[in-house]
């Protein structure tokens, strides 16, 4: 195997890897600004229009003022881990895009390669498959993302972003799991854990799997948003109660990459979102190879779009009904969709589409309305008529 | 493939480590911790041996592995939290040692 | 022969009824039915001599068994009785005196207050000394050796209150089971050797076994017979036997349990002439006792203690004849020593009576006039034993002397031993008969005022006794001495022949003139010196106490052997006792419990002390086990 | 000098100081955030032991979630490791302790040199090993007691932990 071989495809995956950084770079600051406008669009006001025409530069604006302000150390921190939290914040979300295949398979001259950091590579020498078990590796760095929240609220030392630190992590652990069930859907639909086969697997059903797995889409949308600590769950930063949760110590440069770290993890789950349920880059019926990342960067914006209109409408959620969906709502109906899915995939296995499909949603119809049914009867009662309610059943039983 | 012995040789490393921090250290949690050390060296020579012998079943032990000490890290922290809860203050190993001849 | 069991049976009876009902019986049934019960078995003894007599020569050996009493593989023992001549004779010897001292003792008990206790003891001794006699194996033998053994104890510590009685009791018993031992080591032996203990079985076998054999038994037979008869090592136990009432020292220590020794060598014969060596050292025995014991009588001072070593000196002379082959003279003397001795104690006895309760020679005097009776009866007793003519004493004494004359190599020094003991016998028993009833009273006034005579209860068993003690001798006239043929044969002898099949050395002992004419002369010589020492120069005896105080003394301690023994046995004894005592038992035994427990409490303190309650201690332990045991695979398994 | 070793040297050392960080650190969060990274060299050299699918589930489960759990418990608790300040009473159990250490290495050591000395005598491996797909197979198939005996035990300790941590405030 000539050394050269090797060179070429460490350049071909390291362009690769440049070119998806900067274009999932680039999202955050339009992110940003379009998050603000939309915002100030639903609560009636014009929001950013002073800098740049429509405020555009207002992001980049906030970017340069965030890096020249004074980086605050304070006195109680613990200096190695309070510096290095943002970065274990960071480090994970950026990593999960190695996984993602933003479009076909490129081939220039006698080497092909998918356009997927961890993709395929065919080159006459050296054949590198793709990484069989993506799903786990994305499951993985999220897993990993609780540590930066967790530690930046204990290194920052005071008393506020422990106790921040603790509520958001303890709620990105909380929705991990949902987050991870939920995926289980498509790819027992797709019967394989590589997602270019997940992609692959839509196209050739030529249904998106939004439709079948309708429920899992919901569970998935509602974990991406807690996990990012995003919109109704985005409890830690909530001003009147914790000013800022973990990161209310940080500023300047720091702070800003706490907000990156936020939307890149936005935009990856978007991502994630696009390539599992929404056909990722593969457009119905044309093939055009360039044309995949622009459909898969359109999807992803219709999401992004999605993250924020939901922030925009819906009241933040009281921490413990937020703990209490996550556990008994989300997580046993990820758990049902699987069995469901499952249990069609083996008893039927030649389903057409439609039937797939119309099954998908009426099961979700099904289980959101019994689901909301039940949450609803709790709703106006206060925690503990509530815990006396449940646990005077079961205290009659124990005693 | 390396010949498995490296792999041996850090996983006893990695064992004896913990097996000392347990001796040495006074901190529950610290002592918790070496004790994950030593099932993680544990893992290592399965895993290490499982790939020399080119069979998956070390794989499936590692899982059982991994699932048992979580089990066991669950219930020392709750453990420790129990004790914490009735001792205020830090609590030191040593401090607990009612039960003797 | 069956009936013959009644003889045992009747003492036993009385000594039951004696014994349970004697306190609610008034003390003249008492003394009825005891001396019934002693009455009716001599009659039955009697009764059986006749039948005896009747029988053919040959058949005069008739074995009754009553039950089996051992079985042990091969070993049997029957409870079984033998009548033949010894048996017999010895039967009426123990029944005949036994009675006269019942009757006697109906008087002369009159006054205690245990009358029913001692009446019991009486009868069940009779009944066990008929046992032993009458006994057909050596087991049976055994078991009457032991009770008389009892008996003699008990009656010895009659007056239990009496520290004295109570110890001369125990010395009594321990000293003859001493002898006891030796004797049961060789019915076991017996048993072991011959497989068997019944008396034809065991002489029939006695000759297939060997002399050294024989031997081992004659000589532990021996030792018992020494022990029960009170001869030299084992004599110390008989002068403090006579702590004992009277009448026990009679029947007891005269007539017949120390007897049982002579009888025991009589009947065991066979196995005895197997071990000439044996018999020779029983009549060493016999004649080094019979010479202490008579010289230590010469200046004894208590009455009772005097009849004692009289006794002693004549079983002496019993041993030396039976050692010397003489078994028939033994015999002969045993019957007539039964009377005169017997006879010499209830005189003591009446006289004791009289001086309520005084032994003391130097505190009597002239009591011929006071008390007739006894003074007649005692002069009738101390003739006999002195061996002049007419009386049994010196028919008996003759034939005996003779016999050892003709034993084969020591015959003749054994001869002169006899004649010196004739003589001190006769000096010892005339000294006491001077003492207490010759020379003027050397007692108070007032005592002397009380001396009067027993009643006739007393009286007429002592006055038959004399009678018996003068005819008894002729029932064994020799049938000649020298060449002048007296009667057919010596009827006593031929009697004893069916039964002493072995006499010894083959011919039976011609006794010559000279011997009789010596053995009356030393008689005679020794009435004499006491005459001159006691009546006629007063003085002499405190002349000679004087002069040789050194042997005085020696004589009058009894050669010290008893503080001998005493310092020897008894505080060495007491010593070892004290020892084992503190230090081996509390030291040792105690000492090793209590380390036990000590070290086991020490040895857990120091595990407890393991316990650490630091878990990280325990990780230590565990790490290290580790380590040992990764060593050990790799290092020993590989 | 293959990647493998490469590899090895750079990972087997991170571990091993890592390791050593994690019982000489005096903060309690620094040893829970070294046993993270030891947790990440380990699945690193899993991942060059071709065993994927044991990576992923180290990195998902134990960095995850276990040492997040430790996280919590100490910061909750907030361990600030001044328990150690006081002397330590079992101090002479160090050196031995240490010693016991070495001699286990020396020991295992010497007992696998045997295996250090074969060139990678390891047989060849088919291409699905080490695969979520493999690992799953066999876990549901070839050892479907042992994972049933797993959850029981997952079960028995959520419910000792929920147990144990209650506040005790109904008594």
């Amino acid at each position: 195997m000539p050394i050269s071989e090797l060179v070429i495809f460490i350049i071909v995956k390291a362009a690769l890897a440049v070119v998806i950084f900067a274009l999932w770079m680039t999202m955050v600051p339009v992110m940003i600004w379009v998050e603000r406008k939309v915002i100030a669009d639903i609560q009636a006001r014009l929001g950013p229009n002073r800098v740049g025409p429509f405020g555009i530069i207002q992001p980049i604006a906030d970017a340069v003022k965030l890096i020249f302000k004074e980086d605050i150390l304070p006195k109680s921190a613990d200096k190695i881990v309070y510096a290095l939290a943002p970065a274990m914040l960071m480090v994970p979300a950026v990593l999960a895009i190695s996984v993602i295949p933003i479009g076909g398979t490129v081939t220039i001259g006698s080497r092909s390669f998918a356009l997927q950091i961890l993709g395929a590579y065919k080159s006459p020498g050296l054949t590198v498959p793709e990484l069989d078990a993506g799903i786990l590796l994305v499951i993985a760095f999220s897993s990993l993302g609780v540590y930066g929240v967790a530690l930046s609220g204990w290194a920052s030392g005071s008393k506020y972003s422990l106790l921040g630190g603790m509520r958001s992590s303890a709620q990105m652990l909380s929705y991990e799991l949902p987050l991870g069930v939920s995926l289980l859907g498509p790819i027992v639909l797709a019967g394989s854990l590589k997602l270019t086969n997940i992609t692959n697997a839509q196209k050739d059903m030529g249904i998106w799997f939004v439709l079948p797995q309708l429920t899992a889409f919901v569970v998935f949308f509602i974990s991406g948003l807690s996990e990012t600590n995003r919109a109704p769950f985005d409890l830690p930063e909530a001003e009147q109660e914790l000013i800022g949760g973990y990161h209310t110590e940080y500023s300047g440069f720091r702070f800003a990459m706490f907000f990156m770290a936020e939307y890149l993890s936005m935009v990856t789950i978007s991502a994630l979102a696009v390539t599992f349920f929404l056909g990722g880059w593969r457009m119905p019926f044309i093939d055009i190879v360039w044309l995949g990342p622009v459909w898969f960067a359109a999807k992803v914006m219709a999401m992004l779009y999605i993250f924020v209109w939901v922030r925009g409408t819906l009241p933040r959620v009281r921490y413990d009904q937020l703990m209490r969906i996550g556990w008994k709502a989300m997580l046993p109906i990820a758990a049902i969709n699987v069995i469901f899915t499952a249990a069609i995939v083996t008893w039927m296995p030649n389903a057409g589409a439609a039937y797939l499909s119309a099954a998908g949603v009426g099961f979700a119809v099904l289980t959101f309305a019994f689901v909301s049914m039940v949450l609803k009867r709790n709703i106006g009662r206060s925690v503990d008529e509530r815990l006396k309610r449940v646990l005077g059943r079961g205290q009659e039983a124990f005693r | 493939m390396l010949p498995v012995g490296y792999y041996i040789a850090l996983s006893s490393f990695m064992f004896a480590v913990g097996a000392v921090g347990v001796i040495v250290r006074r901190n529950p949690i610290i002592m918790l911790m070496c004790i994950e050390l030593m099932l993680n060296a544990g893992n290592l020579a399965l895993i290490a041996f499982s790939r020399w012998n080119a069979s998956m079943d070390g794989h499936v032990f590692v899982f059982v592995v991994i699932t048992a000490a979580a089990a066991e890290a669950a219930v020392g922290l709750g453990i420790i939290v129990a004790v914490f809860r009735q001792k205020s203050g830090d609590i030191d190993m040593d401090s607990l040692s009612e039960m003797k001849g | 022969m069956g009936y013959a069991w009644l003889a045992i049976g009747f003492p036993l009876l009385g000594s039951l009824i004696n014994g349970i009902f004697g306190r609610f019986l008034p003390k003249k049934a008492v003394g009825w039915t005891a001396c019934f019960a002693v009455g009716a078995s001599f009659a039955v003894s009697a009764l059986v001599f006749a039948q005896m007599l009747v029988m053919p020569e040959t058949s005069r050996h008739v074995v009754s068994a009553l039950y089996t009493w051992l079985e042990a593989g091969g070993f049997r023992a029957d409870m079984a009785i033998l009548i033949d001549a010894l048996s017999v004779t010895m039967m009426l010897v123990v029944t005949g005196v036994g009675l006269l001292i019942h009757i006697y003792s109906v008087g002369y008990m009159g006054g205690d207050t245990g009358f029913s206790r001692f009446f019991a003891y009486m009868n069940l001794f009779v009944a066990s000394m008929l046992l032993l006699v009458m006994a057909e194996n050596f087991v049976v033998l055994f078991i009457g050796w032991e009770l008389v053994g009892i008996c003699s104890y008990l009656l010895i510590s009659f007056w239990y209150e009496k520290p004295s009685a109570a110890a001369a009791g125990r010395k009594a018993f321990i000293t003859t089971r001493i002898g006891d031992v030796g004797f049961t080591l060789g019915v076991v032996l017996i048993a072991a050797v011959l497989g068997t203990v019944s008396y034809d079985a065991v002489f029939g076998r006695i000759i297939g076994v060997g002399s050294d054999m024989a031997a081992a038994i004659a000589l532990l037979l021996l030792i018992g017979a020494i022990g029960k008869s009170a001869q030299l090592p084992l004599h110390v136990w008989l002068p403090d036997a006579m702590e004992g009432p009277t009448p026990v020292s009679a029947l007891i220590h005269a007539a017949t349990m120390v007897t049982a020794g002579v009888y025991l060598i009589v009947r065991a014969a066979p196995i005895f002439v197997q071990a000439p060596w044996v018999l020779a050292l029983a009549a060493g025995i016999g004649a080094a006792t019979a010479l202490f014991a008579s010289s230590v009588a010469l200046v004894e001072n208590d009455i009772k203690r005097v009849l004692a070593y009289s006794t002693i000196s004549q079983i002496g002379l019993m041993f030396l004849a039976v050692g010397a082959g003489a078994f028939a003279a033994g015999m002969f003397h045993l019957v007539t020593h039964a009377f005169f001795k017997s006879l010499l104690f209830l005189g003591a006895g009446s006289v004791m009576h009289a001086l309520s309760g005084n032994t003391s020679l130097n505190k009597m005097g002239g009591l011929a006039k006071k008390m007739r009776a006894t003074y007649a009866a005692m002069v009738i007793g101390a003739l006999a034993m002195a061996g002049i003519f007419p009386l049994s004493g010196f028919f008996s004494k003759e034939a005996l002397l003779a016999g050892a004359f003709h034993a084969p190599f020591f015959g003749r020094i054994v001869y002169a031993a006899g004649l010196a003991v004739s003589v001190m016998t006769a000096f010892y028993i005339f000294r006491l008969i001077y003492k207490t009833f010759h020379g003027e009273s050397r007692m108070s006034e007032e005592g002397w005022r009380h001396a009067h005579e027993s009643p006739i209860s007393m009286t007429a068993p002592m006055s038959l006794l004399a009678l018996g003690a003068v005819c008894v001798g002729w029932i064994g006239l020799p049938s000649r001495i020298g060449q002048v043929v007296i009667a057919s044969n010596n009827a006593f002898e031929e009697f004893l022949r069916g039964s002493v099949s072995a006499v010894a050395f083959g011919n039976e002992a011609v006794s010559q003139w000279w011997m009789a004419a010596a053995a009356l002369g030393a008689g005679l010589l020794g009435i004499f010196a006491a005459w001159c020492c006691f009546i006629r120069f007063r003085g002499i005896a405190s002349v000679f106490v004087r002069k040789l105080s050194g042997v005085y003394q020696m004589l009058v301690s009894g050669f010290w052997i008893d503080q001998a023994y005493d310092r020897v046995f008894i505080r060495s004894g007491r010593a070892l006792a004290g020892f084992m005592a503190r230090q081996v038992d509390i030291g040792i035994i105690d000492g090793a419990v209590n380390g036990i427990a000590g070290c086991v409490g020490s040895v857990s303190g120091m595990l407890s002390r393991v316990q650490t309650g630091y878990m990280r201690s325990y990780a230590l332990a565990v790490l290290a086990g580790a380590v040992v045991i990764a060593g050990y695979a790799l290092f020993i398994l590989k | 000098m293959t990647a493998e070793l490469a590899v090895f040297i750079t990972m087997g050392a991170a571990a091993a100081v890592t390791a050593s960080a994690v019982v000489l650190s005096k903060n309690t969060v620094h040893a829970v955030i070294y046993l993270v990274m030891n947790l990440f060299s380990i699945a690193v050299l899993y991942l060059a032991l071709s065993a994927q699918m044991v990576a992923f589930l180290q990195i998902i489960i134990y960095a995850g979630a276990i040492m997040v759990l430790f996280l919590f418990t100490v910061m909750m608790l907030n361990m600030t490791g001044a328990v150690e300040a006081a002397e330590d009473r079992l101090l002479k159990q160090k050196p031995l302790a240490a010693a016991l250490g070495l001699m286990l290495i020396a020991e295992v050591v010497m007992g696998t040199v045997g295996l250090f000395s074969k060139p990678s005598g390891s047989m060849a491996i088919e291409d699905g090993f080490g695969s979520a797909g493999e690992v799953g197979s066999r876990l549901f198939f070839g050892y479907m007691l042992p994972f049933e005996v797993t959850s029981i035990l997952l079960l028995a300790a959520i419910v000792g932990s929920v147990v144990l941590a209650r506040k005790k405030d109904e008594e």
